[in-house]
């Protein structure tokens, strides 16, 4: 980390770069927040550790408006989001300094919690230099230990690899996390029956509450007013029933960002009630690889997208009853 | 079910047919007197790439039961390769309204040139006859809607 | 909100008879923003039309729903009838009541109950409808050819015969194509160049063609009626107007070792040239790369003989910029490269040649001036086998999957002149399939096997084997006799495949043109409008579309000179309003609807965007209405729904999808 | 299915042909070295398979006389490939002669150590299918 | 004072929901919300922190209000009823009982919502204690006591055992309705249940948010902190979500919309947020163009204009859900640090 505000510090001296864009420390040992830092006296309260989860792709739209260049940290997963973004137009690779940054795998603190850990009052082992191995808990409740891998995101344990794809330079060291495929979830839901698929998802919608986190955090829903928010389609709706509007909701998010979609894991990290969105986004992934051929969104900044893509030969939509 | 129960279910489909080639196919199976149940409705759009996901969806949120798109044969498209883009978008979203447990066959897409009455009549014959061992539609719909 | 009329047409009884038409209109009233509804026995008929004029006018109608036959029927005549009353003709919309509905059910309720849901829709459609007004653009009456060959040439002659002026652009030194390289035509035996050379003088000739030879095209922009292109007219390093064609320069010039184009390099020709004696322009061009006062700065010897004063070593190469209304492509076509064919042993033995080469071989002002001879040692062949197939119908990555077409014609042509001239020679053709679909074309054929005693043997070659002593051992098959064949021969003529002008990508590229994979040009209908390229104001004329022959080849450049006629003959172009119109304020700049645009008719600009509150400046795409055709594919590809298509609008074909659901 | 039809099938996918792509040009025969050895002849091999006359075709002398050479699969036009058709049928033939599969864990036992390792995987690649 | 074993508890909910309706914390998909009790609900007393408030079952996400039926050009307008059914809400923790009272304000003050009274009426609060507070938690900064919720009923989980006090008379209504399943209390559980409030009082100190100060926090402070540059640096992370709004006990702002159900239309209103780019979108257009005003709107209304215009109640309860949830780690409790250290640099 020392390493990386060291860096921060040259860049912004010799103005390089007119910011940073990395995250704070937080007033809790696990909230650090996404953050500007202008100036080298700023950068004291700069951290990077397992609870800086967010994907700084998305801030970069808005910092791709501001005057000279942002110094950025990217953890492998975030540079495909930033890629398709310069694909897409949204983001100017001239106005960014990609520093790719390390990562031993993200924590989630609702997984850390559901362990019966609560009253936390610091964790130690979270730090990017540490071996990611166990956390040690510190709580008003006496101390919890936590082994490093059960407290990580979902996302992690099928990561994508800790390859940056893009990048100015690369600072820290990461350690390999994927230890599951990322679409036994998938192929789990698919084998079921329709009266079961229809109840799991219905349960899991069933708790949505249209706060709109996954979208909002999703650097693929980056569109200046959601079809969701604008009047100008009678899809406008904020009410959160149970029969079909989550659904539309999640399915037209789902198909929006299809082939766009870098499986990041924002959605599902941000959901408050915890509703493994990135089922629907892996499904059309799944779908588009296996239909269409492998395609990793975000891999290039200008391969064209399977859905803008086409070849003579496609499957035919039957296929779908076709292969029951 | 019994059979009244049968008798009393009729069936809301929607049908998005391109202009160019099945709307057409459409016009000469009216022409040729080849008929097929009432129950589909036809709505006319310049071509089947025009047929956004959320229409179907919409379709369904208000009370469809079955909805089926028709354009021009791949390579045959008016706007030379309007219907690949269909075809793949229709593929995407079938097998995720599949994956959510919405029961299969509910959708369908066919290929039905200007020349096909035949075939437009047998595909909503036998689309319709789908819809009717299927029932109503009532994983998808809004109840807000039902009257 | 809208003052919509309902009109429901009888049709006789076409429709009267299964739908209660009367109810039809009764319900229409039901209906928001319907304040007048009635029903007539023929809606399209003059009265019925009238019945239309009226109720507008009296009850200030804004939209009308005619329930009636199919759109594709009577559409157009009912928007003349409301615009020549006033209103906008797309504000009409019919409900097809007849062909998806009276006629297909019998049960009047059942039929009456569709017809008031089609009605409603079409209803719910127009309260949503916007009047429409068809965009206008000027034309520039004048047309492009790219291609000097027969193609582009008859094209070129027949727009000027029109009375339209007519640019051709040739990237070789003169016009004529692959025509002037063959010897006789089939499958009237008579000679190329006797049919070719006036079309060439009379097209240099007209008053109307211009022609910019030993240039390419090199920018294109614009749309249909206005496009503006800017041409690379390569220096010639002589002055064409000061050059009297005398001939002198390429005698003197002692370089006389650059491979000649025209011959397939099977001899040589000087560092000045024309390509052939016939050559129009009848003006030399120093090639660069084999001149002596290019390389070496020293000789200059055409310039001391020239008595004109054309040689001019400054030359350099000028971009000229034109604007056309329509654009011919007529780049023709190659035959592919034979790299990958080792068992033919083509790249190994000066004896095994090309069709093509053979031409030239045959012709008169040929490398060996007409006589039939071995290139190896001059002698004179006894046994020559032809191949057939080289390269086409090949599935593999090493040719063409197509056939080639004018293979099996012009193999019989040769094995027929050569058994005519030289009756001491043996012709052997290994064929797969003898195709002479054509005016007396399989009776050729057969005048070659029954009247010329041409041996044809059913079975590919698998190998051309050069023998020490000079022969070529032919290994192939004998279908019919199952026997394996070999065959000593003394030449071997490969039928290689054709395949587009490689150029016609780049051209392609610039014209936003679609090709397919084999590089032809698409047709926008493969039936109906097949020498129209997708893209609007681009013509498709000969082999660039695919392989043809050449009555073929003239037939379809006269056809797409109709077709750019018929464009340029109008002063302004009317656009089809139902165009794609992006909302810039939604608009994200991702470029994906110009992605998927058949037309290139979405392009991206940097514009300033007042969006509550915030002004600033964004990427944004916009439609050009003249290119766009209205398909709708990036509306739905647009992700934020920034995209949408005029007349068939989201709104309006949600509030369908309602309207048949509620 | 017809045993015919059933080996046919497997032919087909064993070899990964398609007969069906065959546009019956005869290169495969003009190329082979053993055509006159051979009573049913390359190109015919195609027709065989895709009339599925299997019976005839793995009792024919051909089927033994084919040097696998190799030289109708790289020059067909048609990526049709008779040479793999003949393979593919004399696989069907010794598969059902002995049933002769090994298990992985059977083949180290008959493994001697003098034998050159190339010669073994040059084995597995020729008979893995 | 009363008791019940946790293992009659279900008899209890089960007699409840025999007269009335009973909501109390349900696990559904892994994420324990207030929900309709069912036989076979999987009750979980023990989450201290429901991901959603229990403000739902007074004021719904969504509620419609009436129904314009449409037959041909004739319209007919259908009120939606108001509530007249009984029901319960079980296990309320000390802030969200704040947080109803926050809304009392708002909605039964002139002109009183009618939805929102009729259910504030039929409604029974049974409060309950909160065993373990946790990091998140700061009602102590608003003088809350979650050691001692105040409602119609409170109840405290000692060892095996809910004790119950009934405060109200509607809290002694719904006592007589079960006490036949209810044992009588004695010393010893008293003394019980004072060591169990002297624990969580004991805990509650040794949280971290506990000493937060919200000292200059008032309508005096308005124009200050409406003006002050913090606002420009704080937001930023803000994805603009609704996150912090849906969670939160006392957000009462929503909106009105029309659902067209193809036969006329379906007013509702819905919770709505001010993080929203249409929050108070008006004709005109939006009073609040950038995220910054948005993202001030919140903080200032809670520590702000609310307690201005209500005798310096805080329309917030420190519950801490905003603290858990947010996805940008951004919070109220951040705001207040921030404009504390800010005058501390002064």
């Amino acid at each position: 980390m020392q390493e990386l505000i060291n860096r921060a510090k040259e860049l912004l001296a010799d103005g390089t770069v007119a910011r940073v864009l990395g995250w704070k420390a937080g007033d809790l040992p696990y909230n650090p927040e996404p953050a500007y830092f202008e100036t080298e006296e700023s950068l004291k309260d700069f951290v990077y550790n397992g609870f800086c989860g967010a994907n700084l792709s998305k801030y970069m739209i808005e910092a791709s408006k501001l005057e000279g260049k942002t110094m950025v940290c990217l953890k492998p997963c975030d540079t495909y989001s930033f890629n398709q973004l310069i694909k897409e137009h949204r983001v100017d690779r001239d106005k960014a300094y990609i520093v790719g940054v390390g990562c031993k795998g993200k924590l989630d603190i609702e997984k850390i919690k559901k362990q019966g850990i609560k009253g936390i009052q610091s964790i130690q082992g979270a730090e990017i230099t540490d071996d990611a191995e166990t956390l040690t808990i510190q709580t008003i409740y006496g101390e919890k230990t936590c082994a490093y891998k059960d407290g990580m995101l979902e996302r992690c344990h099928v990561c994508k690899g800790k390859e940056h794809q893009i990048y100015d330079e690369i600072i820290g060291e990461s350690k390999d996390t994927k230890d599951a495929d990322r679409f036994d979830e998938v192929r789990r839901i698919e084998a079921m029956r329709p009266e079961e698929k229809f109840a799991f998802f219905q349960s899991e919608l069933s708790k949505c509450i249209r706060c709109n986190a996954c979208r909002n955090v999703c650097p693929a829903c980056s569109c200046r007013k959601c079809v969701f928010d604008s009047n100008k389609f009678d899809s406008s709706q904020k009410a959160n029933v149970d029969s079909f509007e989550e659904k539309m909701f999640h399915i037209i998010r789902a198909f929006h960002v299809a082939g766009r979609c870098t499986d990041c894991g924002e959605c599902s990290r941000v959901c408050p009630q915890g509703i493994p969105l990135h089922l629907f986004n892996r499904k059309f992934i799944k779908d588009i690889d296996e239909l269409y051929g492998e395609y990793q969104a975000g891999e290039d900044t200008d391969s064209k997208g399977p859905l803008t893509n086409f070849t003579f030969d496609d499957a035919e939509p039957s296929i779908v009853t076709e292969r029951g | 079910m019994s059979i009244e129960a049968k008798e009393e279910f009729r069936p809301k489909i929607v049908a998005f047919c391109c202009n160019w080639c099945s709307y057409a196919g459409a016009d000469l199976a009216g022409s040729s007197r080849l008929s097929y149940p009432a129950d589909v409705k036809i709505i006319r759009v310049p071509c089947s790439c025009r047929v956004n996901p959320m229409f179907i969806l919409r379709a369904f949120e208000k009370g469809a039961d079955g909805v089926i798109m028709c354009g021009c044969h791949p390579g045959d498209c008016h706007y030379s390769t309007g219907n690949y883009y269909a075809r793949r978008r229709m593929t995407l979203l079938f097998s995720m309204l599949d994956y959510i447990g919405v029961e299969n066959g509910r959708t369908r897409v066919e290929w039905v040139s200007a020349a096909e009455g035949v075939k437009f009549s047998t595909t909503m014959n036998e689309f319709v006859e789908k819809i009717y061992s299927l029932g109503k539609n009532v994983r998808l719909e809004d109840i807000r809607c039902r009257n | 909100m809208q003052r919509i009329g309902v009109f429901v047409c009888h049709c006789g009884s076409n429709i009267a008879a299964t739908v209660d038409v009367k109810r039809v209109a009764e319900m229409a009233l039901m209906e928001p923003g319907v304040v007048h509804a009635e029903d007539y026995q023929y809606m399209c008929s003059e009265a019925g039309q009238a019945l239309i004029a009226k109720a507008i006018e009296e009850k200030q109608l804004t939209g009308l729903v005619i329930c009636s036959c199919s759109p594709r029927m009577h559409e157009a005549t009912f928007r003349k009838a409301a615009e020549r009353a006033g209103l906008n003709p797309y504000m009409v919309e019919i409900a097809n009541i007849r062909e998806h509905c009276s006629w297909i059910h019998k049960d009047m309720e059942e039929a009456t109950k569709k017809a008031v849901i089609l009605m409603r829709a079409a209803v719910a459609k127009v309260n949503l409808n916007t009047p429409l007004q068809p965009g206008e653009s000027l034309v520039t009456k004048r047309a492009l050819v790219i291609g000097g060959g027969i193609a582009g040439i008859q094209t070129a002659l027949d727009i000027a015969d029109a009375g339209y002026e007519v640019d051709i652009v040739e990237k070789e030194p003169s016009i004529g194509g692959r025509m002037s390289q063959l010897d006789k035509t089939f499958p009237t035996l008579d000679c190329s160049a006797c049919i070719l050379t006036p079309k060439m003088v009379e097209a240099a000739a007209h008053e109307k063609i211009n022609i910019y030879t030993y240039s390419e095209v090199e920018k294109v922009s614009g749309f249909v009626g206005d496009f503006t292109v800017d041409i690379r007219k390569k220096a010639r390093s002589v002055d064409m107007d000061k050059c009297t064609g005398c001939g002198v320069c390429q005698e003197k010039c002692p370089s006389k070792k650059a491979p000649s184009e025209f011959n397939r390099g099977l001899n040589n020709r000087s560092a000045i040239y024309t390509p052939f004696a016939q050559a129009i322009p009848n003006v030399p061009v120093i090639d660069r790369e084999h001149c002596i006062k290019f390389k070496t700065g020293k000789c200059g010897v055409c310039s001391k003989v020239c008595q004109a004063g054309a040689i001019d070593y400054d030359q350099k190469d000028e971009i000229v910029t034109e604007k056309y209304g329509a654009i011919v492509v007529a780049t023709g076509f190659d035959i592919i490269k034979l790299d990958n064919y080792d068992e033919y042993a083509y790249s190994q033995s000066k004896d095994v040649i090309t069709s093509l080469e053979l031409e030239r071989i045959m012709n008169a002002a040929g490398p060996t001036s007409g006589h039939l001879e071995r290139l190896s040692d001059g002698k004179a062949p006894k046994e020559i086998v032809f191949i057939q197939c080289v390269g086409s119908r090949c599935s593999d990555d090493r040719g063409k999957s197509y056939c080639s077409k004018i293979c099996c014609m012009y193999t019989a042509k040769h094995a027929m002149l050569i058994r005519d001239k030289y009756p001491d020679v043996n012709v052997t053709v290994f064929y797969i399939d003898v195709r002479t679909p054509g005016k007396n074309f399989d009776e050729f054929y057969r005048r070659a096997v029954e009247q010329y005693g041409v041996n044809y043997i059913k079975g590919q070659v698998g190998k051309v084997i050069p023998q020490p002593d000079g022969k070529l051992l032919v290994q192939g098959s004998d279908l019919l006799d199952n026997k394996q064949i070999l065959k000593e021969a003394d030449m071997v003529v490969l039928a290689a495949a054709i395949e587009p002008n490689p150029d016609v990508r780049k051209i392609a590229t610039m014209l936003t043109a679609s090709i397919d994979t084999n590089n032809f040009l698409t047709e926008a209908h493969a039936k109906l409008r097949p020498v129209e390229s997708p893209t609007a104001g681009i013509f498709l004329s000969g082999v660039c579309q695919g392989p043809k022959d050449i009555p073929e080849t003239v037939a379809q450049a006269g056809a797409a000179a109709v077709k750019a006629i018929g464009l340029l003959a109008k002063d302004k172009l009317m656009t089809n309003p139902c165009t794609a119109k992006p909302d810039e304020t939604l608009c994200n700049g991702c470029s994906t609807c110009a992605n998927v645009c058949p037309y290139g008719a979405i392009t991206y600009e940097d514009k300033e965007i007042f969006d509550h509150g915030i002004r600033e400046t964004r990427r944004v795409a916009q439609v050009n209405s003249a290119l766009c055709q209205g398909c709708g594919a990036c509306t739905v590809a647009c992700p934020s729904g920034a995209m949408d298509l005029q007349g068939f609008s989201n709104r309006q074909i949600i509030a369908e999808v309602d309207a048949i659901c509620r | 299915m017809s045993t015919e039809k059933k080996q046919a099938e497997l032919i087909k996918e064993i070899s990964g042909v398609n007969p069906l792509k065959c546009m019956k040009c005869g290169k495969c025969s003009a190329s082979c070295p053993s055509f006159n050895e051979m009573d049913i002849k390359p190109h015919q091999f195609v027709s065989y398979v895709a009339n599925e006359n299997i019976e005839e075709l793995v009792n024919s002398k051909s089927l033994w006389k084919c040097l696998s050479c190799f030289a109708c699969v790289e020059r067909c036009p048609r990526d049709v490939k008779p040479g793999k058709l003949i393979d593919a049928a004399r696989q069907l033939v010794v598969r059902q002669k002995g049933q002769n599969y090994l298990t992985p864990d059977e083949i180290p036992e008959l493994l001697d150590p003098e034998l050159p390792q190339q010669l073994l995987v040059s084995a597995f690649r020729r008979y893995r299918r | 004072m009363y008791k019940i074993a946790k293992e009659n508890l279900s008899a209890l909910f089960q007699s409840i929901a025999e007269n009335q309706e009973l909501y109390l914390p349900v696990e559904v998909s892994g994420q324990v919300n207030y929900k309709a009790w069912t036989p076979d609900a999987k009750v979980s007393l023990e989450t201290l922190k429901t991901v959603k408030s229990p403000k739902d079952a007074f004021f719904p996400q969504s509620e419609n209000l009436y129904t314009v039926q449409r037959d041909g050009k004739k319209l007919s307008i259908q009120p939606e009823a108001l509530k007249e059914q009984k029901f319960v809400v079980f296990g309320m923790k000390a802030c969200d009982i704040q947080g109803v009272k926050v809304l009392d304000n708002v909605f039964l003050s002139d002109p009183v919502d009618s939805f929102y009274a009729a259910r504030r009426e039929h409604g029974t609060i049974v409060a309950m204690a909160c065993h373990e507070p946790e990091e998140s938690c700061f009602c102590k900064v608003f003088g809350i006591d979650c050691a001692e919720p105040a409602a119609d009923v409170a109840t405290w989980m000692v060892d095996g055992e809910l004790y119950w006090k009934a405060l109200t008379d509607k809290g002694e209504a719904l006592t007589k309705a079960v006490e036949s399943l209810l044992t009588e209390a004695d010393g010893t559980d008293a003394e019980k249940l004072e060591t169990e409030k002297t624990a969580i009082r004991a805990i509650v100190e040794k949280l971290p948010y506990s000493d937060l100060s919200l000292e200059g926090w008032n309508g005096d402070a308005l124009t200050e902190k409406f003006n002050s540059p913090v606002w420009e640096e704080l937001y930023k992370p803000c994805l603009a979500c609704g996150t912090c709004t849906f969670v939160c006990p006392t957000c009462q702002c929503y909106d009105i919309k029309d659902y067209d159900t193809g036969h006329g239309v379906k007013r509702y209103r819905c919770w709505d947020s001010c993080m929203y780019s249409d929050f108070t979108m008006m004709a005109h257009g939006n009073n609040r163009t950038s995220q910054l005003q948005r993202f001030r709107q919140r903080f200032m209304h809670k520590l702000v204009y609310y307690p201005a215009n209500n005798n310096g109640m805080y329309s917030c309860v420190g519950c801490g859900r905003c603290v858990e949830k947010c996805p940008a780690s951004l919070n109220i409790v951040k705001v207040i640090k921030a404009f504390e250290k800010q005058g501390g640099d002064k």
